[in-house]
C-alpha cells in the first residue's frame, strides 16, 4: 500500500452516510488527516430565486418553504414580513404569537433532529432513534395545527393561515411537559457520554476574534462566548414582550456548541409556556389582502432577519412596480458555515471528526445553493 | 446612527432610513470601496452579512447590494450600487472580508460578474453550464428545460377540467329542472283530485 | 435468479423423477427470501430525505419488514431517491445505481420525479426520472409521509415475489435508450472525473 | 469425525445466525421499536448467496473471504464444546490455545489481501484500522489467557475446563483476567465504543465496502460461526465449560447480552483513543491478575 503514505483524494458524499444532506467535501488525505478540504454544493440547486422572479407573490410564498427542509418556518416568517414591509400591511397581536410560537416549536422540532445527527455522527446509534421519535410527536402538533407535516406554508403574508385548534395549546404543554423529562434523559445518555465528550471536546475549535467578522452565527457564535441574537438584537414579533436568556459557551468547540443547543432547547420551551399564557383569545388572525393578481409591490427593497435554529437567515426582497417580485435572494446561515468555516475548520483534523463537524454547525445544503 | 448623514457629506450620496434599525446607501461605483472602508474604520460597521445582486434590465444595470452589519449586530446598512450589464466588473473585497470570496463566486457564476483578482472563480452550484448565467433576466428558463427534458405526456383518461365543470353544471341543471317539473306535476294532480 | 444455489444432487435427482419441479420451487423460495430482506441505499437527492430518519427510526420501524439501510450501493437492492434530482445530482445517481449488483430496484420519493413537480420550469431539474434510470415503485406526494414510503416498500416485496418485470431487467434489456437520454441531458460526461490513485488501480471502484 | 465436524459447522451457523437476530431484536427493543424477526440474518443471507451477480477484483478478492472463513472454522474446530462428553469434541485433543490464538488472527489478514485487491480507499482504510485495532485488543486478552495457562500449568482448553471443576469457575477465581479478557472480547464483536472499522459515517463500510453479493454472505456467515467460537472460547476459558447443550447456549448467552448492552450506550471511540484506552485499562487490570496468580498462585 505505498499509495497511502502520499496523498489521496476522498469524495466525502455526496451519498456517504456522514455527511449532512446532499453535499459533498473533496478531501486530500495522508493517513487519515486531513491536508485540504473543499466543499462541493449544487446537488440541490433547484434555482429558487429564479422561479420566484416568475411567480407572483402567493405563488412565491409556496417556493420559500422549500428552500430549507429541516426548518421551513423560519423562512416563511421571513418571507412574509419581507413582503409585509413592502407592502405596508400591519399584522394583528394574536398573529404574531401564533407566528413566535410555530417558529419556537420549529426550532425544538430541529434541535432534536439536530440532535439526532450528532449522536448518529459518532456511531451512538440509540439517540436518533429516541429524538426523532420525539421530534415527529412535535410534527403531529405541526400537522394537526397547518395541515402537513413538514411543509406548513402557515406563516401568510398579512397573519397566519388558519386558527388555532380547540384546545391545541393545552395539548402543547403536556408535549413540553414530556420534553423537559426527556431531556433529562439526554442529558445523561448524550451530553454526559464520556465518549461524547472524549471526542468533542477540543474538535472544530473556531477562531474567537475573527469569529464577528466574518459573520459567523447562531451557535458557531454563542459558543465562543460572544452573545448575538437576532431575537434580542433586532426583535422582530413578540420576542421583545417575551422573557428569555441567551445561552452561551466559552470553549468554541464540538462540546459547547451541544451544550448551548441543549440550554436553547430549554429556553425555547420556555418561551413557549409564556406564549401559551399571553396568547389572546380572540382578535383576527388574516388581514385582508387583495387577490394575488392585485397584489402590487412597490419598486423598493428591504433586508429582513430572522433567528433559525441553525443561526440568522436574511432575505433580501425587491419589488418593481407589478405583481411579480423582482428579486428574492436567501443568506442562509450554510452559506458561510458550510465554505469558509468548515474548508477552515477541517484542515488538520481526522476523517472521523468531519461528520461531527459538520453536524455541529448546522449546515444545511439546500439553504446554501437553493 | 442618527448623525451617520452628517458623517457621509463628503461623498456624493443618498441616505435612506428604512427603520431605526435598517439604512440604505446608494453610491457610485467608484467610491465603493473607500465607502466600505469607511463604514470597517469610522462607523463600527465590521460585518459584511450578504452581498446581494439583482439585474434591473429595464436600465441596463446590475443592483448590487452589501448589507454590512455592526459589532452589536443590531444595526444594518446596505450600501448599493450598479454596473452596466455589458462586461460588467467588480472589484473583489475578499481581502477585506473571507466570506465575500464564496459570496462573489456565486455573483460570478449566476450574473456573470467578474471579479479581477480573485483566487477560485470556480464552479459554485452548476455543472458544465454552457448557457447564459441563469440569473439574467433575459434567461428563459422554461425555454430553456422544455428545450432539454419535454412534459410527460398525459394519461389517456386525462379530462379538460373546464369541459367537464361545464358538463357537470349542466348535468346539475338538467336534475334541477326534472326535479322541479316533478313537484309541479304532483301538486297539479292534487289539485285535480280535489 | 437461483445462482447461488449450484445445483445439488437431490435438486438433479428430483428432476429426473418428475415428481416436482425443483427450479420452479427453488424461484419462489428465492424471490420469498428476497422480499423479505431488502438492503436500502437513501441518496437524499432532495426534500425528502428528511422523512427518510423517520422511516428507519423507532416511531415507523421499517426494519420490521427486513428494509435495513446500508452503506455502500455495492450491497444494497434497493436505491431510494428522495425528491427531484438536479443535472448534477443525476451524473451521480446514475453512476451508484450502475454500481449497485442485480437484482437493483428503484425507488423515488415525491411528486417532482414523476413530472418535475413544482420545479416544473427550473432550468436544473430534471422532469421525467424514468427517461435516464428504470424507477420501480414512485411515492409520490409532496412530501410522502412515512407511512406511504412504508406502503411503497409493503409494494415493492409484494412485486418482487410475484416475480414480475422489474426495472433492472428493463435497463438491460434497452440500454440505449437509457444511454442515449443520459448523453442528450448530460452532454455526454456521465461520470464524475475522479483525479484519485485509487480509480486507475485496475478499475477499482467502478463496476 | 468428519461428520462431527460438519455438525459443529452447521450448529455454529444455525446458533450463531439466531443469536445475530437476537442482537438485533434486543437492540430494537432499547431503541424502543418491535426489530426484525429473529430470522431475519438467515433472510440476508439467502438473499445474498442468490443475488445474480457480485463484484470481484481479481483471484485475490476471492480467495480473501475464503481465508476468513478458513480462520473461523478452524477456530471453531479446535474450541471444545462439553465438558467431559466426546461428542462434537471434534479436533480438540490435537490443537491447544497457542493454536487458537494464531487461529483468530488469519481472518483480517486475509480480509486485508481481498481488500487490497479490491483498492477501494475506504476499504484499505477499515483494514488499516482494524489491524491497528487488533494489536490493542488482542494485548489484553493475551495477558489473561497466558494468566490462566500459568494457573493451570498447561494450555490445553480441555485440562483448564477440567481443573474448574474442582477450584471453581475462573471468573470468580481470576476475576481480573476475566474483566480483561471481557472488555476485549467487546473490540472482538465489533461492539462500540471499539466498532471503528466499519464506522459508516467515517469509511462507509469500511473493509466491506465492496464486498457484495456471495462475497459479502460469506463474510457474514463466517463472522457468525467466528462470534459462536468466541463465545464458547470465553465460556470454556471462565465459566468452566458446559455440561449440556442448554447450559452452553444459556451461558454463551449471557456473554453476549453483557457485551451487546455495554456496546448500546456507548458511541464511538477515534481509533488512536482506542488503542490508548486499549493500552491502559485492560492492560493494567489484566496484568494485576497476572502478577496476582505468579505471587500468590
Amino acid at each position: 500500500m505505498s499509495e497511502i503514505q502520499k496523498a489521496i483524494k476522498i469524495f466525502h458524499g455526496p451519498q456517504h452516510p456522514g455527511i449532512t444532506g446532499n453535499m459533498s467535501v473533496e478531501l486530500d488525505l495522508i493517513g487519515e488527516t486531513i491536508q485540504k478540504a473543499q466543499t462541493h454544493v449544487g446537488y440541490l440547486h433547484r434555482g429558487f430565486e429564479k422561479l420566484i422572479e416568475r411567480r407572483t407573490v402567493v405563488q412565491g410564498f409556496t417556493i420559500v418553504c422549500r428552500i430549507c427542509v429541516p426548518e421551513p418556518d423560519p423562512n416563511e416568517e421571513n418571507y412574509a414580513r419581507a413582503v409585509e414591509t413592502l407592502a405596508g400591511l400591519e399584522i394583528s397581536e394574536k398573529a404574531k404569537y401564533i407566528r413566535t410560537m410555530v417558529l419556537e416549536m420549529a426550532r425544538l422540532a430541529n434541535l432534536f433532529m439536530w440532535m439526532g445527527g450528532q449522536a448518529g455522527s459518532i456511531g451512538l446509534g440509540l439517540i436518533p432513534q429516541w429524538s426523532v421519535c420525539d421530534r415527529d410527536y412535535m410534527l403531529d402538533l405541526f400537522e394537526e395545527l397547518t395541515g402537513a407535516r413538514v411543509y406548513h406554508m402557515y406563516a401568510f403574508p398579512g397573519g397566519v393561515r388558519r386558527e388555532l385548534p380547540e384546545g391545541f395549546l393545552g395539548r402543547l404543554s403536556d408535549l413540553l411537559d414530556y420534553y423537559e423529562k426527556r431531556i433529562v434523559v439526554y442529558n445523561n445518555t448524550f451530553f454526559d457520554n464520556v465518549v461524547f465528550k472524549t471526542r468533542a471536546i477540543g474538535v472544530g475549535i473556531v477562531n474567537k476574534d475573527e469569529a464577528l467578522k466574518n459573520a459567523y452565527v447562531g451557535q458557531t457564535l454563542r459558543a465562543c462566548g460572544i452573545k448575538r441574537d437576532v431575537r434580542k438584537d433586532m426583535p422582530y414579533l413578540m420576542y421583545d414582550k417575551l422573557d428569555f436568556d441567551i445561552p452561551i459557551q466559552t470553549e468554541g468547540d464540538v462540546y459547547a456548541r451541544a451544550l448551548v443547543r441543549r440550554d436553547e432547547m430549554i429556553q425555547s420551551i420556555r418561551i413557549l409556556r409564556q406564549i401559551i399564557e399571553q396568547m389572546p383569545s380572540e382578535g383576527d388572525i388574516l388581514q385582508k389582502i387583495p387577490k394575488h393578481r392585485k397584489f402590487i409591490l412597490p419598486a423598493e427593497d428591504t433586508y429582513v432577519q430572522t433567528e433559525t435554529a441553525r443561526g440568522a437567515m436574511s432575505y433580501y426582497m425587491a419589488g418593481d412596480g407589478t405583481e411579480k417580485i423582482r428579486r428574492m435572494q436567501v443568506r442562509g446561515p450554510s452559506l458561510i458555515h458550510g465554505f469558509t468555516l468548515l474548508e477552515k475548520l477541517l484542515v488538520d483534523s481526522q476523517l472521523s471528526d468531519v461528520a461531527m463537524t459538520m453536524n455541529s454547525l448546522g449546515i444545511c445544503p439546500p439553504e446554501i445553493e437553493r | 446612527m442618527i448623525d451617520l448623514a452628517s458623517k457621509l457629506e463628503n461623498i456624493s450620496l443618498e441616505l435612506v432610513e428604512k427603520n431605526k434599525r435598517l439604512y440604505k446607501v446608494v453610491v457610485a461605483i467608484e467610491n465603493l470601496e473607500s465607502l466600505l472602508l469607511k463604514f470597517i474604520n469610522e462607523f463600527g460597521y465590521i460585518t459584511l452579512d450578504s452581498m446581494n445582486y439583482r439585474d434591473d434590465i429595464e436600465d441596463g444595470v446590475f443592483t448590487i447590494t452589501y448589507c454590512l452589519q455592526t459589532e452589536k449586530r443590531d444595526h444594518i446598512v446596505m450600501v448599493q450600487t450598479s454596473i452596466v450589464r455589458e462586461n460588467a466588473t467588480l472589484p473583489s473585497i475578499h481581502t477585506i472580508w473571507p466570506q465575500a470570496e464564496i459570496m462573489e463566486r456565486e455573483m460570478h457564476e449566476m450574473l456573470g460578474v467578474d471579479f479581477p483578482g480573485h483566487p477560485t472563480l470556480i464552479d459554485f452550484a452548476l455543472e458544465h453550464w454552457q448557457e447564459m448565467p441563469p440569473m439574467r433576466r433575459d434567461f428563459d428558463t422554461l425555454e430553456f428545460v422544455n428545450s432539454l427534458d419535454p412534459f410527460r405526456g398525459q394519461r389517456d383518461d386525462n379530462l379538460d377540467v373546464k369541459v367537464e365543470m361545464k358538463r357537470l353544471r349542466a348535468e346539475k341543471k338538467a336534475l334541477k329542472l326534472k326535479a322541479e317539473q316533478e313537484e309541479n306535476s304532483k301538486s297539479e294532480e292534487g289539485q285535480e283530485h280535489e | 435468479m437461483e445462482d447461488g444455489f449450484h445445483g445439488s444432487a437431490l435438486k438433479c435427482k428430483l428432476e429426473e423423477s418428475g415428481l416436482v419441479n425443483t427450479h420452479a420451487i427453488m424461484e419462489k423460495a428465492v424471490r420469498w427470501f428476497q422480499s423479505r430482506s431488502i438492503f436500502v441505499v437513501a441518496y437524499g437527492t432532495g426534500c425528502g430525505a428528511i422523512e427518510m430518519p423517520p422511516t428507519f427510526t423507532s416511531r415507523y420501524d421499517a426494519e420490521r419488514m427486513g428494509v435495513v439501510g446500508v452503506a455502500t450501493p455495492r450491497q444494497a437492492d434497493v436505491i431510494i431517491l428522495s425528491g427531484y434530482l438536479a443535472y448534477k445530482t443525476l451524473r451521480r445517481v446514475i453512476r451508484t445505481y450502475e454500481q449497485m449488483q442485480r437484482p437493483r430496484y428503484v425507488i423515488t420519493l415525491g411528486s417532482c420525479p414523476i413530472n418535475g413537480g413544482m420545479y416544473w420550469d427550473s432550468y436544473n431539474t430534471i422532469k421525467k426520472l424514468d427517461d435516464y434510470i428504470p424507477v420501480d415503485v414512485y411515492v409520490n406526494g409532496c412530501m410522502p409521509r412515512p407511512e406511504s414510503v412504508i406502503e411503497g416498500f409493503v409494494l415493492l416485496q409484494e412485486r418482487i415475489k410475484n416475480g414480475e418485470e422489474a426495472g433492472w431487467q428493463k435497463y438491460d434489456s434497452n440500454l440505449e435508450f437509457y444511454k442515449e437520454n443520459q448523453k442528450r441531458v448530460l452532454g455526454g460526461n456521465v461520470d464524475p472525473s475522479y483525479e484519485s490513485d485509487w480509480y486507475n488501480l485496475g478499475d477499482g471502484g467502478i463496476s | 469425525m468428519i461428520l462431527q465436524i460438519i455438525l459443529l459447522i452447521m450448529l455454529a451457523y444455525v446458533v450463531g445466525f439466531i443469536y445475530y437476530g437476537l442482537y438485533r431484536n434486543i437492540t430494537a427493543r432499547i431503541q424502543g421499536r418491535y426489530g426484525p424477526t429473529i430470522y431475519q440474518s438467515f433472510y440476508d443471507s439467502i438473499k445474498l448467496f442468490s443475488k445474480k451477480e457480485s463484484a470481484s477484483f481479481g483471484w485475490m478478492f476471492y480467495l480473501g473471504p475464503i481465508i476468513m472463513a478458513t480462520g473461523s472454522v478452524l477456530t471453531l474446530i479446535f474450541v471444545p464444546l462439553f465438558n467431559d462428553s466426546d461428542f462434537l469434541r471434534s479436533a480438540t485433543s490435537q490443537g491447544n490455545l497457542f493454536l487458537l490464538l494464531y487461529l483468530m488472527v488469519l481472518g483480517p489478514l486475509g480480509n486485508a489481501l481481498a481488500v487490497g485487491a479490491g483498492g477501494n480507499p475506504f476499504g484499505v482504510m477499515g483494514v488499516v484500522r482494524g489491524l491497528t485495532r487488533l494489536i490493542g485488543l488482542e494485548l489484553p486478552f493475551y495477558i489473561a489467557v497466558v494468566g490462566l495457562i500459568i494457573a493451570a500449568n498447561s494450555s490445553d482448553i480441555v485440562h483448564i475446563m477440567d481443573l474448574q471443576k474442582t477450584t471453581g469457575m475462573n471468573m470468580l477465581v481470576h476475576p481480573f483476567l476475566f474483566i480483561a479478557a471481557m472488555i476485549s472480547m467487546v473490540g472482538f464483536f465489533g461492539a462500540s465504543p471499539f466498532d471503528i472499522p466499519g464506522a459508516p459515517q467515517e469509511v462507509y463500510s469500511g473493509p466491506r465496502t465492496e464486498f457484495s453479493g456471495k462475497f459479502l454472505a460469506l463474510l457474514m456467515s463466517q463472522g457468525s460461526i467466528f462470534a459462536f467460537a468466541k463465545l464458547v472460547l470465553i465460556v470454556d476459558l471462565f465459566l468452566g465449560g458446559a455440561d449440556s447443550l442448554w447450559m452452553l447456549v444459556l451461558k454463551t448467552l449471557a456473554i453476549f447480552v453483557t457485551i451487546i448492552f455495554i456496546g448500546i450506550v456507548y458511541g464511538r471511540y477515534k481509533l488512536e483513543q482506542a488503542v490508548d484506552f486499549l493500552m491502559k485499562l485492560p492492560m493494567l487490570i489484566g496484568l494485576i491478575g497476572l502478577v496476582r496468580i505468579i505471587w500468590f498462585g
